[in-house]
């Protein structure tokens, strides 16, 4: 590949990282505005208009707080925890395109440029690979803070995101039977000339939100860091950045969670009933992707201020006796009318 | 619209291979007998399953990279059932090992020697 | 030839006669292990059906083939049952089979008297209890089955099938009170007597296929007849003799032969025979199953042509135990084992018609003797009946008057056995003589002329004993005297009649037999016999000499001092009467030099060989894998890395041999 | 290029792996098996089996290795404690064994490539269509019945596992 090429690639791949990490501290502010709005209070307002600089002032504070290793705890694991979390929440993005992608004619040459790090051949598998990978930091930081809740924590998290990524896979399949492709573009253009799967395979998206809750450990599925029965879960013992660092990769697996469920259910960036393309194209095209995802991670927010939380053994029942055979009935479904054509 | 032709290509490759078969295949047997002597010396039961998962992971290697060199894709369906049949053993294993433990309080494979003459 | 082009009905019927026996036998067996058996009539109707069914395919079959033997050229039916082949390199036996003018008069005769005795039996074993009833019955069955089987097969193989199955049948019923130790000991004594018969019969098939590789006897005829120097060629075995493969084929299935049909020096089976119960005797011991041998022996006559020895030995043997078993029939006083003597001089007498070369007579013997001999025993059987299992003719007579049918029928076969003219036994007796005379075998004529003499002498001696005279039994005994049920009066009169006309088809059965039997070049004497002066002489002789016998008997055994005679003539004669009175002390001999030296070494081979060599090797063998047992359970630690170290070391091991052998 | 690729993936799966045997933390263990497999599954990647190296993180080390860890962490299984029956002279016999068995098999490997090579019918066939597409192809049309069969073997896993370690109810 040329040097254009890679320059382009290490843009994307910038924009992406700022992106997801400028969603945080808006996030957080929506987050903490969102409850006090559903639970009729306040909330943060006195930092900045309407409190819009909340998060910074809580960055600071992350940031200058002491930073504790517990004495008994595995160091390097303790250290290493984080940043595992961190870095699968940051690179699934890579293969979602959040763009039609636009022509570029740089030194004479005609490129063509998709909002897109990498567009690989099994974009869905390296979603779901990389998703899978998200829980070892989880597990980690319980196990390696040698704490009995942090553990707790750990263990819960890693059999919950096992059983629901069964779940997630199967509901996924679904889509991918009719697009018969595994490239997340692919499946993006599939739904610019079909419906959206969001209509046709209602079960399917039902079952991969949720799964979706579940794999961002977000309420009504928080068991790793339920605060009323273990603490604060695997990250009791984390304080400062470090703990900073899960707490942006939660919200960095909610942005991509709801990209995820925007490309795969919603059509990704494409509008319906309208053609644009060129330029004036892209920008209605990100302009979308970017309102569907907000709309999705709004959603996010809503939900855990409404719903409360599973407990374990419901969990799992709801995991493996409603959700795995919901995505199933989904999978019989979308093969069938693949196979005559309904879709 | 034309769907862009992907840009970085996970796709196989249509050129030979610029690394020979033998380098896989050694790298392979290194690998076997790396998780051969964890096998043989472990004492931890769970230890010894990672040596096992590591030699079943050598043996993909071989798979994969003589299909390649072959040119077929027989390799990576036997890697395929590899996987299948490890996650199985996995599964099954670690149930063992599990109740081995309620009753023996130990996963040291050297005191569940029971079974002798 | 297959069931698809084989068109002719008859040819798929063909099957049925042998299977529905067996589908009889099957069914009774299966009703005797169950408690159903109680039910007499159940089994009865089940044991008739088969024979019965049999009978009307068999006549349906016979008939068609006769018809379209009159018309056409004969051609003989065939069935080939491919669901049955032997095929084994160069060795293929297909099963088939056939319908010529001999198999079909054999199983006119196998199927006829033997409804005939089932229907007997009936009311025979009545007082059985209903599983031995039925077990009975499902024998009987089996037996008519293989019978069927070995006069129908058209290769030796399959031939042989049935002649091992009769072995069997007649084994199981000679043995059927098997409770009692005579009984089973006779029948052991059959099987074994006739074990030795089939290894002759065995080795005659396989010296058979060694000069002609097949199996299937009209190919065998065929191919024989179109070179017969291949069995003609000479062998010098250990340098004592010299002898040609037809001889030495000849007389080894002439040995089984002679053990299926009591011949010198096998007869000793046959009177043992009788533990059976009579219709039994009747059917098997008397009509069918020891005919088998005279039937092989005419089925295979091309082989026996070609070796004059053979057939001198045959026709010796046949007049030799003519003679010896009438004479101990002179003085025996069981009612059965008198016939039974009288049925092995009856066989004598066949195959001296075959080693005459007169084959024709020798089954048209076979068809005769079938009748008034069934006859015969089932008249015993119905004496025997009568005088509620007395089976000793000096503790009878006088039963005329309360047996009259029984009576009837016995005397009618007695003067057809004797060789009354008229009779059937006189034709057929009477054409056996001539041919040998024929044939040159003067000496052997003498002999046979002698024989007859006898016959009629002691076979009117027992009717007399038995029938005339006053009743010498007990007292109950009389009172329970009464004639038989008509179940077994019929069969008494049917085969009494058969045995009066059955002569009179004389002309028709040879003209019927002639392309089997004579037509292949035909034995001179044979045609010479027809209207030879031989015959002449040979019916006048014959005659006389039945006169002489049939006088001496009523000489002896009739009027005031019936049986006075007699006692003067063996005190007289003390040493031969005790002699025959001891039948030659036979057994004894054989015990002596046969049956003692197999025991001893049989003990012998025990005691040393297999409880010290054998059993010590593999107690030894025992004894070794425990001890590896015990010095490789060192081996199981217990401890799943030591096996793992164990696994890797034997693919280690495995890896540097490939790596050694295949670079 | 791909050469490079080759040797760093190579070096680091074979220095991870030796972690994975010799470390007596069985958590490090399994951390270092997983960074083996993503360097394996990249190998996977440049041997054109992209499907298997997504399965090779998604099943190994998304599922079955964070399952070893559950059952770690289950157990409470810390660092093996050095129980006093470690001889010595069993670690070197192993180590024997099992450089000797990888010894003989990479002479096996060396004095086969060239044939190995040999039979090569187009590898550009791969490239002909997705390699998704063709794995998929001869999976459900060759191996169909072996597929099968690994349903059923997964699903005997399953029930096993369950029965195993279902607690007696008390």
């Amino acid at each position: 590949m040329t040097t254009f090429d890679l320059t382009i690639g290490a843009i994307k791949a910038a924009i992406i990282v700022g992106v997801l990490q400028g969603c945080v501290p808006i996030l957080v502010w929506v987050e903490r505005r969102g409850s006090a709005l559903i639970q009729d209070r306040l909330g943060p307002n006195r930092v900045g208009p309407f409190g819009l600089l909340q998060p910074m002032a809580d960055a600071l504070k992350f940031i200058f707080k002491e930073d504790i290793i517990p004495s008994s705890a595995d160091k390097f694991l303790y250290v290493l925890a984080p940043v595992m979390t961190l870095l699968p929440a940051l690179t699934t993005f890579c293969v979602i395109p959040w763009g039609p992608g636009i022509d570029v004619t740089f030194r004479g040459v005609a490129h063509h440029v998709s909002f897109q790090v990498a567009d690989v051949d099994i974009g869905v598998l390296v979603i779901l690979a990389l998703v899978a990978t998200g829980v070892y930091g989880i597990v980690v930081a319980g196990w390696s803070s040698n704490n009995k809740y942090s553990m707790m924590g750990g263990l819960r998290s890693s059999a919950q995101i096992i059983s629901y990524e069964l779940a997630m896979g199967l509901a996924i399949i679904g889509v991918i039977l009719p697009v018969a492709s595994l490239r997340l573009p692919a499946v993006v253009e599939y739904q610019r000339h079909h419906l959206w799967f969001v209509f046709t395979q209602p079960v399917g998206f039902l079952t991969f939100l949720i799964a979706g809750f579940a794999e961002t450990n977000r309420l009504p599925f928080d068991m790793p860091e339920a605060d009323s029965e273990l603490v604060a879960g695997y990250h009791t013992e984390y304080s400062s950045m470090k703990f900073a660092l899960f707490f942006m990769a939660e919200y960095a697996n909610m942005v991509t969670s709801s990209a995820l469920a925007v490309t795969l259910y919603f059509g990704g960036w494409s509008v319906p009933f309208v053609e644009a393309s060129g330029i004036p194209g892209a920008i209605l095209g990100i302009g979308a992707f970017a309102f569907k995802v907000a709309f999705f991670l709004w959603l996010f927010v809503w939900v855990r201020w409404t719903l409360p939380r599973y407990r374990y053994d419901q969990l799992m029942r709801l995991g493996w006796k409603v959700l795995v055979p919901l995505a199933a009935l989904n999978l019989l479904w979308s093969s069938t009318a693949t196979l005559m054509g309904w879709i | 619209m034309m769907i862009p032709a992907a840009t970085p290509n996970f796709g196989p490759a249509a050129e030979p291979m610029g690394v020979p078969l033998g380098a896989y295949l050694l790298l392979s047997a290194a690998l076997f007998s790396i998780g051969l002597f964890g096998v043989l010396s472990r004492r931890n039961a769970i230890a010894l399953f990672l040596s096992i998962e590591l030699m079943l992971n050598s043996a993909n290697l071989a798979f994969l990279s003589f299909g390649r060199a072959l040119g077929n894709l027989n390799g990576q369906v036997s890697v395929f059932f590899v996987i299948a049949v490890a996650a199985a053993e996995a599964a099954v294993g670690l149930a063992i090992m599990v109740t081995v433990f309620r009753t023996k309080e130990t996963i040291n494979v050297d005191k569940l020697d029971i079974l002798r003459w | 030839m297959t069931p698809a082009t084989g068109t002719p009905v008859q040819t798929v019927l063909l099957l049925w006669i042998p299977l529905l026996p067996l589908i009889s036998a099957v069914l009774v067996g299966l009703l005797a292990l169950t408690p159903l058996s109680k039910n007499k009539k159940l089994s009865t109707w089940l044991a008739l059906a088969g024979p019965g069914l049999s009978l009307l395919v068999t006549a349906r079959v016979v008939w068609d083939f006769t018809q379209q033997f009159r018309s056409s050229s004969p051609e003989p039916l065939r069935m080939w049952l491919s669901w049955w082949i032997i095929n084994a390199g160069e060795l293929h036996v297909d099963a088939r089979l056939i319908v010529d003018p001999l198999s079909a008069v054999m199983i006119s005769v196998v199927t006829g008297i033997g409804f005939l005795i089932h229907l007997y039996s009936t009311s025979y074993m009545h007082e059985e209890d209903g599983s031995a009833y039925a077990r009975y019955f499902s024998y009987l069955n089996l037996f008519m089955f293989s019978m069927l089987v070995l006069v129908l097969g058209d290769s030796l193989p399959l031939m042989f099938v049935g002649w091992e199955g009769v072995g069997l049948c007649s084994y199981l019923l000679i043995g059927f009170y098997y409770k009692k130790d005579y009984a089973h000991a006779a029948g052991k004594k059959a099987f074994v007597v006739n074990r030795i018969g089939d290894f002759g019969f065995l080795l005659g098939m396989f010296l058979l296929w060694q000069s002609y590789p097949t199996f299937e006897i009209r190919y065998l005829v065929t191919q024989i007849a179109a070179q017969p120097e291949k069995l003609l060629q000479l062998h010098h075995p250990f340098g004592l003799f010299h002898i040609t493969t037809a001889t030495a084929a000849a007389l080894l299935l002439f040995l089984g032969a002679c053990g299926k049909s009591a011949q010198i020096p096998l007869y000793v089976w046959l009177p043992d025979a009788m533990a059976g119960p009579t219709p039994v005797s009747a059917l098997i011991h008397a009509a069918t199953m020891v005919t088998a041998g005279v039937y092989m022996v005419a089925r295979l006559n091309v082989v026996y042509r070609l070796s004059p020895v053979a057939m001198t030995v045959v026709a010796t043997v046949g007049c030799l135990t003519a003679l010896v078993a009438a004479t101990i029939a002179l003085c025996q006083t069981d009612i059965k084992k008198v016939l039974a003597y009288s049925t092995v001089s009856q066989l004598g007498y066949m195959f001296l018609g075959c080693g005459a070369g007169a084959f024709v007579w020798g089954i048209f013997h076979v068809f005769t003797h079938a009748f008034f001999k069934a006859c015969l025993f089932l008249g015993s059987g119905s004496v025997i009946h009568a005088m509620g299992g007395e089976q000793d003719i000096e503790k009878m007579g006088g039963l005329r008057k309360h047996l009259p049918i029984t009576f009837a029928t016995f005397g009618v076969s007695t003067l057809a056995i004797a060789g009354v003219p008229g009779l059937s036994g006189f034709f057929s007796k009477d054409a056996i003589l001539g041919s040998t005379l024929a044939s040159g075998h003067t000496f052997l004529f003498g002999i046979a002329i002698v024989t007859a003499g006898l016959t009629a002498f002691y076979m009117f001696r027992l009717t007399l004993r038995t029938f005339a005279g006053e009743f010498r039994g007990t007292s109950d005994q009389e009172h329970h005297l009464h004639e038989s049920p008509w179940t077994m009066t019929l069969p008494l009169v049917v085969l009494a009649l058969g045995a009066a006309g059955a002569g009179w088809i004389k002309p028709k059965f040879e003209r019927f037999l002639a392309p089997i039997l004579v037509e292949i070049h035909g034995h001179p004497a044979v045609e010479a016999a027809e209207h030879g002066s031989a015959h002449r002489i040979a019916l006048v002789l014959s005659i006389l000499s039945a006169a002489i016998g049939i006088g001496i008997a009523w000489a002896f055994y009739t009027g005031k001092r019936a049986g006075e005679n007699p006692e003067k003539l063996s005190r007289s004669f003390p040493g031969v009467y005790a002699a025959l009175l001891a039948r030659y002390r036979i057994d004894e001999l054989y015990d002596r030099i046969a049956v003692t030296p197999v025991r001893n070494s049989a003990r012998l081979l025990w005691k040393w060989i297999d409880t010290l060599v054998i059993d010590g090797l593999v107690n030894a063998g025992a004894f070794l894998v425990e001890l590896t047992g015990d010095l490789a359970r060192f081996l199981t630690t217990g401890r799943v890395r030591d096996y793992a170290f164990l696994i890797a070391l034997g693919a280690l091991v495995l890896a540097v041999w490939t790596l050694g052998v295949a670079p | 290029m791909e050469l490079a690729l080759f040797i760093v993936c190579a070096a680091v799966a074979i220095l991870f792996a030796l972690v994975v045997v010799t470390h007596p933390d069985p958590v490090r263990s399994v951390l270092a098996l997983v960074v083996t497999f993503f360097a394996l599954a990249i190998l996977y990647v440049q041997l054109a089996a992209p499907l298997i190296a997504a399965l090779q993180i998604i099943v190994y080390a998304g599922a079955i290795l964070v399952l070893f860890l559950f059952v770690i962490m289950l157990l409470n299984a810390g660092p093996e404690k050095d129980t006093g029956d470690r001889s010595r002279l069993r670690t070197i016999i192993s180590l024997l064994t099992a450089a000797g068995l990888g010894g003989m098999i990479a002479a096996r490997a060396w004095l086969n490539q060239s044939t190995g090579i040999e039979g090569a019918d187009n590898p550009s066939s791969l490239a002909a269509e997705g390699s998704v597409h063709a794995v998929a192809r001869v999976l459900f049309d060759r191996y169909l019945f072996a597929f099968e069969l690994v349903s059923i073997v997964l699903l005997a896993a399953l029930v096993g596992a369950l029965v195993l370690t279902k607690k007696e109810p008390a």
